[in-house]
């Protein structure tokens, strides 16, 4: 099938951005209906810093900052600098108990 | 004596069935365009994890009788995944996997700058009919404007296969020139008063919404455009296993091994695509000028649409984040983020344009969809 | 006006291509049934990297138009991985390679527990049978006693494959729910001391027995039962890997890349089975209920046959690791760990119980092959 | 082709039955004629103790453990419990001289 | 009673469907080979990665009734890969990410050592057909010569794919043999002065040139042998996302997840086409036997080579790193440093030998291919 | 098609030895035709040595030595010799600020 480019242009700009709004209603409405809404009101984002725009990327990140001030002070110490490090990942915590979890670090840990 | 003879006989024999004996004029300037392609990859750094591929697979294709295409083997597989459209959602479920939609959550007016770049895609789509391409070869080269391969590449593959090599050349060479694209046209468009704007923070968004997203998002658009549920559930697949926090094997393997195999095949396979007969025509060059068409197009309008919103906003959004709407991830958002700094040192665009730029991932997924939903034979 | 007739047409022709026009109630109900599930994989913690990508395939397989089985793509493609079994032998491969048969061969008794276990799938098969379905059916049901993913698919996929979706999701639900479904049948089912009985040192297990374990049980076990030696064989070449010493790049990728890749397709491929003409009735229901029972079957008879070696050891084998019987690797032999533990803080299980955890997965196997060479067409 | 279910039932655990014991004779086979056996009787395994747990895993590890001390108390004190460390592994001796080994650092090292 | 006798009427069936009841006296010899393999990968460490996969293929493809290659599953799959040719290329391409050709262009004289070692490859050719073999067959056993598993592979596949299973094992076999097999050849043929020589520092190699040449080579090895330009194509290909700097993480993909994954197939697929009736004859025996003067004969023309090289050169070449030009990189690379350090402690010769090392490479590629173009049905 | 061997030999070792010449022949042209040459003629690549050996597989990691030595030097410090490290990777320099890499570490870094 033929059409008019102009037609086509606006079959498509209309659908784009009918889809795009209608995405973004929906993401108000997912919103306005989240049970877990009210803590992340709290913190406004800091996103004017780039420090700040790292939590931005990892908002879960924040608990273990100290930790990783630690480990990239300790990589620094060995002549490589900060921005470096591509990634350090801690493992998540284990609900399981100590005995269950010297067993998890040798075996199979998942289940397929 | 015998056995010379016999040598000379084989020996000729090993020539004849040599490439050397159907070499043609159009192979040689394929592999050159191959090699030239190569330094652009390596020696300029265009896009080299998809341009070197393509550059090798293009200069493997101008071999005469390597049989590629009809013997079994690696190289035929790998045009079939080509041919049958395998690889374009593998390769989004590793994007998801490495994108994050938290910008755009936080601030989903953005969406409406992806939308306003996907302009570029019917500037050049008119303009391919006006110089004789086909409805359908003009819906192709028209998607080069939305800066995503795998989506370029899979509405190609579905609507003119015959020009896959050259759509994809350009679509992978003008992404990595968007550093240079892009500036000149945002500079000329904005004034330095807009461009120095400090956006406000971005709010928190919360992992709910980060996992109902990639759901909703999915059943909306694979509803309504089902030609790409394929690409848009891959892709949100792809963000779940980034997001849920206890996936994270899948995530790492969806955008580390399979992505990397999954590109190595999809962009050698599609150098191999690239034989002299399809390459060397007129069109080839004038894809390559309505695919700068394209993104100077989109880019423009992502920008115009960004002053729209400086103003209705009352000065609040920096239109230099428009530009980030024609995708090209995170290459464009960086680009509103460096001409931003250099208007105002303390300006910080990057998040804030990030919204944008993964507003056109889908934003040209809906592009695509639409055109599929029209000219699909 | 021209353009916009034409505008009008062509919108009209956009939304009766799309999936919305044909949408049914049935496609509703499954969607909200794959967020259900998404949320038990995510928000409950449900086998998460098994269960999301079958709630997100089962959503995907509710878009009506798609095509994803008829057309050419990476969704067919994934689908015929379903259909021909290509992937649960490869998710052996990686299993094999994470399992440690160590505590199996340190005390081959254990291996009794494993067997018993099985109990529970044939429960679960007589009550499907009272209940209506057909021999092959109910053998594929039952099959969800023995907590072993690929081993249902395996099965399901030979002998009832139009229940794959609905087993699949039960089977994993169930592994999930483990540490919900034993505890209190394992407490009803033992005294306190019983549970206090703290099991001797496993002696060390030498590397030639590891070695000629996956060897000697493949040979043995393939030659009795065609029907599953790909399934034996994948899985102790894994652990061949796992335990040679010199072949870690083997044994690295088969448990991590190539699992991953692999579990996104099989589960991703399960869920695009879940249409709603095939999961939404009674069937269904009665699968899940089915299932519930083979998981407290198969814990009781292995508890209660950790009971008789209570007794005939007078009073060493601690009957809490019976319920490790199932497989459910590793989960239900950490919670043979927890409920000994709460009796006795001092008492270490684990390893124990990591043995009948073991044999587990060998005896489903053996059930599974069983059942083929009885009932396959 | 249809069975009892009480059929089905008796005949699968008894082959599961048949099998798994088959399989302990195998094993028990297996470690009489293990010909690297007088050497894995002398330490019994001491499985009462979650340290313990992790040599019944890893009894190849027994000399490494002064090394992974060390390390994990290295890790540790750059700010990590030593239950987040998931895996350490020291590469195997290399019977190639130092010259050798230089060059297995940087190039290809494994036949295909 | 009934219960009963139906009892007695299924476990008879179970018993004849399964592998016993067809097992051959063949069957048994196989396995036990099998076993022996893979005493000799995990033993002995020959070629573990290799040997142990085929060997475990080879166990499984004498199990009665499996079905592996008339009915669909992932062991027909890998049949299929390997019936097909898919593999070969893809392991060549982690390969050339894996090979470093520096120390070539830093001296390309030892390409000639490269050429000499291909020597041996028709030394047992000739000795084939003195033998009784046919052309194909010859031409694919005097393969095993070049040391090359993926070039030996692809070969036999296309001209002799019944010797499949021999072949491969004899030549991962004799590669794994090299630090047996070539040190006494080397000490026969070389003088202790020779042996003593010191080589000269090597040049630096430019980044242009380590990506110019895998360019260069492919084309125009690619358009003399057609028939082997896809596994020149991959390895140079994987060369090059090795060298750009550009391209790491396809380099990484290429030379771990990509091939392990293929390294399985591959070698279980191989071992999975050494049945009774094509492995246990006296074919394979001579194969054995004319492997083993392949390798010898490579050994020994590439050294015969190495003291021409010092005669010319003026002693300014170490005769004993010719040996390292029938491949087997970089085992063959690290003998000759070996014996040349026994003759002179102060002696590194590893460098120097890795480039008639990977010269063995392409030269038993281009043998290959003239071979093929020879001979190709 | 059925040769004599020696037919074959001759053949295939005059192609051999005729492709891997030519091949010697490119390398010396692209020689000559490098246009990054004279840099690299400058300092001959000592090979003599097992230290040296490393700088021929890997010139480019020259400069990073003395980093490279002091890393070393923290490993083997925690109990494993220089010769148990496989690989130290220092990621490549970023041309993006600060603020970009902040981002860059946490999401999508390359286009697909
Ligand atoms: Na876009
Ligand atoms: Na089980
Ligand atoms: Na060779």
């Amino acid at each position: 099938m033929t059409y008019n480019p102009l037609t086509v242009m606006l079959i498509n700009m209309t659908v784009v951005f009918g889809v795009l709004i209608s995405l973004g209603v929906l993401m108000e409405l997912t919103r306005l209906i989240d049970p877990t809404k009210k803590k992340s009101e709290v913190t406004p984002q800091p996103a004017a810093a780039p420090a700040a725009a790292v939590a931005v990327a990892a908002p879960a990140a924040a608990a273990a900052d100290e930790t990783l001030a630690i480990i990239a002070a300790a990589i620094a110490a060995m002549g490589y600098s900060a921005s470096q490090i591509v990634a350090v990942r801690p493992v998540g915590a284990e609900v399981w108990g100590q005995s269950a979890r010297v067993e998890v670090v040798q075996t199979r840990n998942q289940m397929f | 004596m015998e056995v010379f003879s016999a040598f000379q006989v084989a020996l000729a024999s090993v020539w004849n069935d040599s490439g050397f004996t159907a070499f043609t004029g159009g192979n040689l300037i394929m592999i050159v365009v191959g090699i030239i392609l190569l330094y652009l990859a390596f020696g300029k750094g265009f896009e080299p994890l998809l341009l070197s591929p393509i550059a090798f697979g293009c200069i493997m294709a101008n071999f005469p009788k390597t049989g590629f295409i009809e013997e079994h083997g690696a190289m035929q597989l790998i045009s079939f995944g080509i041919k049958y459209e395998i690889f374009p959602p593998l390769i989004f479920l590793g994007v998801g996997a490495m994108t994050d939609f938290g910008p755009l959550l936080a601030n989903p007016k953005t969406l409406l700058l992806g939308a306003a770049a996907q302009f570029g895609v019917f500037v050049s789509l008119a303009g391919a009919m006006m110089l004789g391409f086909n409805m359908q070869e003009a819906a192709a080269i028209g998607i080069i404007g939305g800066a995503d391969g795998p989506t370029a590449i899979y509405l190609t593959v579905k609507l003119a296969p015959h020009l896959l090599g050259a759509i994809a050349v350009a679509a992978y060479s003008y992404m990595s020139l968007v550093p240079l694209i892009q500036p000149p046209v945002m500079q000329m468009m904005t004034t330095k008063k807009e461009r120095e704007v400090v956006m406000d923070q971005l709010r928190v968004v919360s992992k709910f919404e980060k996992l109902a997203f990639p759901v909703i998002s999915t059943i909306f658009i694979s509803l309504l455009l089902p030609p790409i549920a394929s690409l848009m559930g891959m892709l949100m697949l792809g963000n779940l296993f980034r997001e849920s926090g206890c996936t994270d094997r899948l995530s790492d393997t969806s955008q580390n091994a399979l992505i990397n195999i999954v590109t190595i095949f999809l962009a050698t396979g599609t150098g191999l695509t690239m034989s002299a007969e399809s390459f060397l025509n007129l069109k080839t060059i004038m894809i390559i000028c309505l695919g700068l068409v394209a993104f100077i197009g989109g880019t423009a309008a992502g920008v115009l649409f960004g002053k729209i919103m400086y103003i209705t906003s009352g000065g609040k959004v920096n239109p230099l984040i428009g530009s980030a709407g024609v995708s090209a991830v995170p290459m464009a958002a960086r680009v509103s983020q460096i001409v931003g700094q250099k208007a105002n040192p303390s300006n910080f665009l990057l998040m804030h344009a990030m919204g944008p730029n993964v507003a056109g991932v889908i934003g040209t997924a809906v592009a695509a969809g639409t055109m599929l939903a029209m000219l699909k034979p």
